[in-house]
């Protein structure tokens, strides 16, 4: 892998910071983790993905010149296929979600404001449009234009399936962050603040820790 | 009971848990339907009375009204999860299903399907900013490269890297590239020998 | 995919869940306690057009609620298996009860009935809390203990939630053994191929 | 061409190349494809194994997967046959050939550019030079050519053509006596090992294929005892080098190898010593089992040995530790007394963790029971599969499987000696003996394959010269043939031929003999097996056939 994952990528995001291959791989990896233990979509990493699926597309250029029957050849093809194996896991996970939970997706991606908080790329946006609509256009053909006016719309505040929130979720703590605001689900006022040491790993609600997630300070195992 | 037809459709589903898909009954559906006007029809005269000002028929149209909701529901519900397996075989067979379970979907089903698979290639396509990736190959964490597997039915030539092309017959053993032939080891041509 | 990929955090039903379609049939007596026109054939014993106020019927949970939440067209109570007597039978020994025969969507069902319960939603809302609690650890025992043919024996005094935290366990169980025997990576033809096949094959035998 | 030296001419020269593995039904062909392929995936070496029964499935195989490769390795069948001849393959296309079938065609051994033979002759092996079987033409065609131009008489082409003729006759000869007789050469399984040995990738497992591949050889009677013993000898010692290591310093579930004195019974470990002893050749036709005084003298001898009775005829399992752990020994100071001399062998066995212990002999006879499953849901390649999947150590189950299928094809053949010899249907023919299977007969499915018609055969004939008041039937050779009730077609049957007991070497001219009987009646036959004693046959044929042979041999 040297030479190849040694590479500096040019950074693709606004600050414009460099990370090689192999940083870009394992924070890759970590997307994927937290993306098949959350309960919701994450943020999209559409660039981590692109660039490296790009990597590995160099890779197998790179190979077809090589020697056959090199064993290094054998070595980099498993890589090449594991990294690939990783990318295509995540985006499966991630497309299950975006199909599941389609409409409510579509309605927070409308209703964001800020940019890098988007949990659907470009793509997936299309990709959960055309599911939406395609779902309700059959129920449409089947059902909703035979039933009576009243009931004709599908009322997707009503039956559009959301994420559960309050799912219990195993969490490691990257970054200190003191004074995590734990707030009771039973309503009943006895809300908790929590110091977050680094390296404690936490079983907890989803819901108050999710910014956390977002801003990178925790992971989910 | 009011609902009775439209809970059949549901316990149908229930019953075939395993994935399986059951002809789509349209009789049923049908039925829900007409008990659907028949209810509306029924409140609507009650509401007209309503509105007039006597409210003894209001606990009547409202009891229909919750029966209206509840059969739509079921409807809706006996379609999504139909849908559900539907696309489930999409990652199992590819895109193209085996007739015997096309013959068990109806028409707008087949529609929904043939869009699904387009919209589904056009997001594949689109990845790694252009150059696409198959989603569904790759559904194990790699272990080998190659894999030693048997051939369960006659499948005819399969290609495997560049240009290479294979026989697929019956009962003979090959040993390939891991990447090329997962999909047939799902669908169940090809065997991984342990 | 769906056996690969998406991990569901916990159980929570929609709109469309088929579960909670068939929790919410399951009856609740009721009683009507303002007349109701035109929908006497409910009661099939009165023989009248109309329900008068005061008619006792078991209707379908989905259908108490909505009678219920609106004006209090019916008031309710609970379903015997809900009520006192078995309430104790469940607290004396939650894990030897037959919560299948209960109901079968024990859990589901409760959560339906407590805005239905009145002063008695508390108690049932600690029943169904307790109930779990007590029978979880033997669920989880079995589901990762029990021979494949002694399993489906279990199975039947569960109620489904538990059904499909046994099958959850159990699956983790096969699926821990088979990387113990290095032998996770194998790939098989998928289950749904599978049946598919096999129904083919008796179709033609 | 013959090669020797595997890893170069062979090996390192289809590295990284996709190669197809055409796989002779046969035990020591299977092992020895099991241990290529597992150097293979080691190599990352793509191929595709067809398993081959007949000529015809070495021609559909070829035709359908020969196009995509360009380096064919066959094993166990076509060294016998002129391949670039029969196959016509396209000119950058090369045959490894590692067959243990003999004689070997000369157009294969002279074919430099295209047929790589894998094999060392024995010492007693020769094969004709090739002056005495090939000559360039170009001349005599000429000389034909312009034969009108030039006076007839010309003495030297006169001279040249009677020199020719001479010539052709004596090609004539050598060939004849080339091919007269067909036997085997050492077992392409141990060639196999070989090589891994030499690419130091051998392991227990490799080694555990080696040796039932070895021992199929022996048991169905390939190789004499004495060339097993040599064989022995060196697969030993890799046995110590692979388990040298004191039990205690492995792990309780690594495979262990040992080399030691064996019965030969078959399978007892499985069975009750009694139906072991009554179903094996060797001591069957020594004690003449099938008789009611052969029953009365195995009662004497187990009495004598000490053991009772009921724990003969229980489960050897079953059986007191302490009988089992001296049965070799009681059976050993026997052995004189009951004209037992070689009950004991030299032999192998396996054993991994707390698993009961499988020997060689096991492993043989219940793979080939599997290879010949007469379960009618399987086609012949599902059981050369299953054959492949028992040879796996860790799948115990399709093994045991194989021990249950051996034990009832072992029955089924008792059953048809003793029918045999109570109706006295062993005749003889004048230069040979015969018998035959009678139509109907509900064991047929078990004899309508090759492996156990052989298996009926020997066992047959041992068991006839032990009875045979004439001394002459130990130098007669059997044919035996079988109705071919696994056949679609009706009406034929299968003809198996077997020297004598006389003869010290497993030499078998009924290849040659057969193809000449069944040219000269123009009999319905099918030589497709390449096992040539066993050929398939028109039951109306049947009689002149046999008529023909009668007077070929006599």
């Amino acid at each position: 892998m040297s030479d190849t994952e040694e590479d500096v990528i040019e950074g693709s995001d606004d600050e414009g910071e460099a990370m090689t291959a192999s940083e870009v791989l394992k924070k890759l990896e970590e997307a994927w983790i937290t993306e098949r233990m959350s309960p919701t979509l994450e943020c999209h990493q559409s660039e981590l993905v692109d660039c490296m699926l790009d990597q590995i597309n160099q890779m197998t250029e790179n190979l077809k010149r090589c020697k056959k029957h090199d064993f290094r050849l054998a070595i980099h093809k498993m890589e090449i296929d594991r990294i690939r194996y990783v990318i295509s896991s995540y985006l499966r996970v991630r497309l299950e979600k975006i199909e599941r939970f389609s409409h409510y997706l579509l309605e927070k991606e409308a209703n964001m404001t800020d940019e890098t908080m988007a949990a659907l790329s470009p793509h997936e946006v299309a990709y959960a449009k055309d599911y939406a609509a395609n779902l309700e256009s059959h129920f449409q053909t089947l059902v909703l234009q035979h039933v009576p006016e009243n009931l004709r719309t599908f009322d997707s505040a009503k039956m559009s399936i959301k994420p559960n929130l309050d799912s219990y979720i195993f969490f490691k703590v990257k970054q200190e962050t003191p004074g995590v605001l734990i707030e009771d689900d039973t309503g009943e006022g006895r809300d908790e603040e929590l110091d977050l040491q680094e390296g404690s790993q936490h079983l907890m609600r989803y819901k108050p820790i999710s910014h956390l997630l977002h801003s990178g300070a925790v992971t989910l195992i | 009971m009011l609902g009775e037809k439209a809970l059949e459709l549901i316990k149908e589903l229930d019953r075939s848990k395993d994935g399986q898909l059951p002809t789509f009954n349209e009789d049923s559906i049908r039925m829900v339907l007409e008990e659907m006007t028949t209810l509306f029809e029924q409140n609507q005269r009650d509401v007209n009375a309503t509105v007039a000002g006597d409210v003894r028929f209001f606990s009547g149209v409202h009891l229909r009204h919750a029966a209206l909701e509840r059969n739509k529901r079921c409807l809706l519900a006996y379609l999504y999860n139909r849908l559900e397996r539907i696309k489930a075989m999409r990652w199992e067979f590819g895109s193209i299903l085996p007739a015997e379970i096309r013959a068990n979907i109806c028409e707008p089903e087949v529609q929904w399907f043939s869009r699904y698979n387009k919209n589904l290639a056009a997001y594949m396509r689109s990845l790694g900013e252009g150059t696409g990736l198959d989603l569904t190959q790759d559904t194990k964490p790699p272990k080998n490269l190659y894999v030693e597997v048997r051939c369960l039915k006659d499948y005819g030539e399969f290609e495997i890297e560049e240009g290479d092309i294979v026989v697929l017959q019956k009962n003979t053993t090959h040993y390939l590239p891991m990447s090329h032939c997962q999909h047939l080891i799902r669908q169940g041509i090809l065997e991984h020998v342990e | 995919m769906n056996q690969h990929s998406l991990h569901y955090p916990s159980y929570f039903p929609s709109y469309f869940s088929i579960n909670d379609i068939l929790a919410t049939n399951e009856r609740v007596p009721c009683k009507f306690e303002k007349a109701a026109y035109g929908v006497g054939y409910l009661d099939p014993s009165s023989g009248s057009k109309d329900l008068e106020a005061g008619t006792k019927l078991e209707l379908p949970c989905w259908l108490a609620r909505a009678l219920y939440s609106r004006r209090r067209i019916v008031s309710c109570q609970l379903p015997k298996t809900f009520k006192e007597r078995y309430r104790e039978i469940l607290k004396a020994e939650a894990s030897l009860v037959d919560l299948h025969m209960f109901s079968p969507h024990f859990y589901e069902f409760g959560q339906h009935l407590l805005p239905l319960a009145g002063p008695e939603a508390p108690i049932l809302g600690t029943l169904l809390v307790e109930t779990l609690r007590e029978r979880l650890r033997s669920i989880m025992d079995t589901s990762l203990n029990s021979l494949e043919d002694e399993a489906s024996s279990h199975t039947t005094k569960l109620d489904e939630l538990e059904r499909s935290l046994f099958r959850t366990g159990r699956k983790t169980f096969h699926d821990h053994r088979l990387w113990l025997s290095r032998r996770a990576h194998i790939v098989t033809t998928s289950p749904m191929v599978e049946q598919h096949n096999k129904r083919k094959f008796s179709e033609i035998s | 061409m013959f090669i020797t030296d595997l890893r170069k001419q062979f090996y390192n020269l289809i590295t990284g190349k996709r190669i197809l593995l055409l796989v002779h039904f046969d035990v020591d062909g299977i092992c020895a494809s099991k241990i290529l392929q597992s150097l293979f995936r080691t190599d990352h070496i793509l191929y595709t194994v067809v398993p081959i029964q007949t000529r015809t499935d070495l021609i559909n195989a070829f035709q359908q997967h020969a196009e995509q490769v360009k380096h064919i390795v066959l094993i166990n069948c076509g060294g016998c046959i002129d391949l670039v001849d029969l196959l016509q393959p396209s000119d950058d296309l090369v045959f490894f050939v590692a067959d243990n079938h003999r004689p070997l065609d000369i157009c294969n051994i002279y074919n430099a550019e295209q047929i790589r033979i894998m094999t060392k002759l024995g010492d007693e092996e020769e094969v004709p030079a090739f002056d005495d079987v090939f000559r360039e033409d170009e001349s005599e065609e000429e000389s034909d050519e312009e034969g009108g131009k030039r006076p007839r008489f010309d003495e030297e082409a006169l001279e040249k053509r009677r020199e020719r003729r001479h010539w052709e006759q004596q090609r004539h000869k050598i060939i004849f006596d080339y091919t007269q007789f067909s036997y085997y050469g050492s077992s392409t399984a141990t060639l196999m090992f070989d090589l891994a040995w030499k690419l130091s990738k051998d392991s227990n497992e490799l080694l555990w294929w080696a040796i039932v591949g070895e021992t199929e050889q022996l048991i169905s009677e390939q190789t004499e005892p004495d060339k097993y013993l040599l064989v022995t000898a060196t697969l030993q010692n890799h046995v110590s080098r692979l388990n040298h290591k004191a039990q205690d310093e492995q792990p309780l579930d690594c495979l262990r190898i040992t080399f030691e004195k064996e019965l030969q019974l078959a399978l007892y470990r499985h069975w009750s010593l009694v139906e072991s002893m009554r179903h094996s050749l060797y001591s069957a036709t020594t004690l003449r089992l099938w008789t009611l005084k052969g029953e009365k003298r195995l009662h004497e001898l187990l009495a004598e040995m000490g053991l009772p009775l009921a724990q003969c005829k229980q489960k050897y399992c079953g059986m007191d530790v302490s009988l089992r752990n001296e049965l070799q020994s009681l059976l050993e100071s026997k052995a004189e007394k009951y004209g037992l001399n070689n009950i004991l062998f030299a032999s192998f066995s396996i054993s991994q963790g707390f698993r009961s212990k499988f020997s060689a002999l096991d492993y043989v006879y219940a793979t080939s029971a599997l290879l010949e499953n007469t379960d009618k849901e399987k086609t012949a390649t599902d059981a050369f599969l299953d054959v492949t999947d028992s040879l796996t150590i860790s799948k115990l189950t399709v093994l045991e499987k194989g021990i249950e299928n051996s034990k009832q094809q072992l029955e089924a053949i008792y059953r048809q000696v003793q029918t045999f010899l109570d109706m006295n249907q062993v005749i003889s023919a004048g230069p040979f003996l015969y018998a035959t299977v009678i139509e109907g007969t509900p064991d047929a499915r078990f004899f309508a394959a090759p492996h156990c018609l052989s298996l009926l055969a020997r066992f047959t004939l041992k068991a006839h010269v032990a009875v045979s008041r004439s001394k002459k039937s130990r130098s007669l050779p059997l044919i035996i043939t079988t109705p071919d009730v696994r056949s679609s077609e009706s009406n034929i049957c299968l003809v198996c031929g077997i020297p004598p007991t006389s003869e010290e070497s497993p030499r078998n001219f009924f290849g040659k003999a057969f193809e000449q009987a069944a040219d000269k009646t123009g009999s319905k036959a099918e030589l497709e097996f390449f096992d040539t004693n066993i050929i398939r046959l028109s039951v109306d044929d049947r009689s002149k056939f046999f008529d023909a042979l009668i007077s070929l041999l006599s």
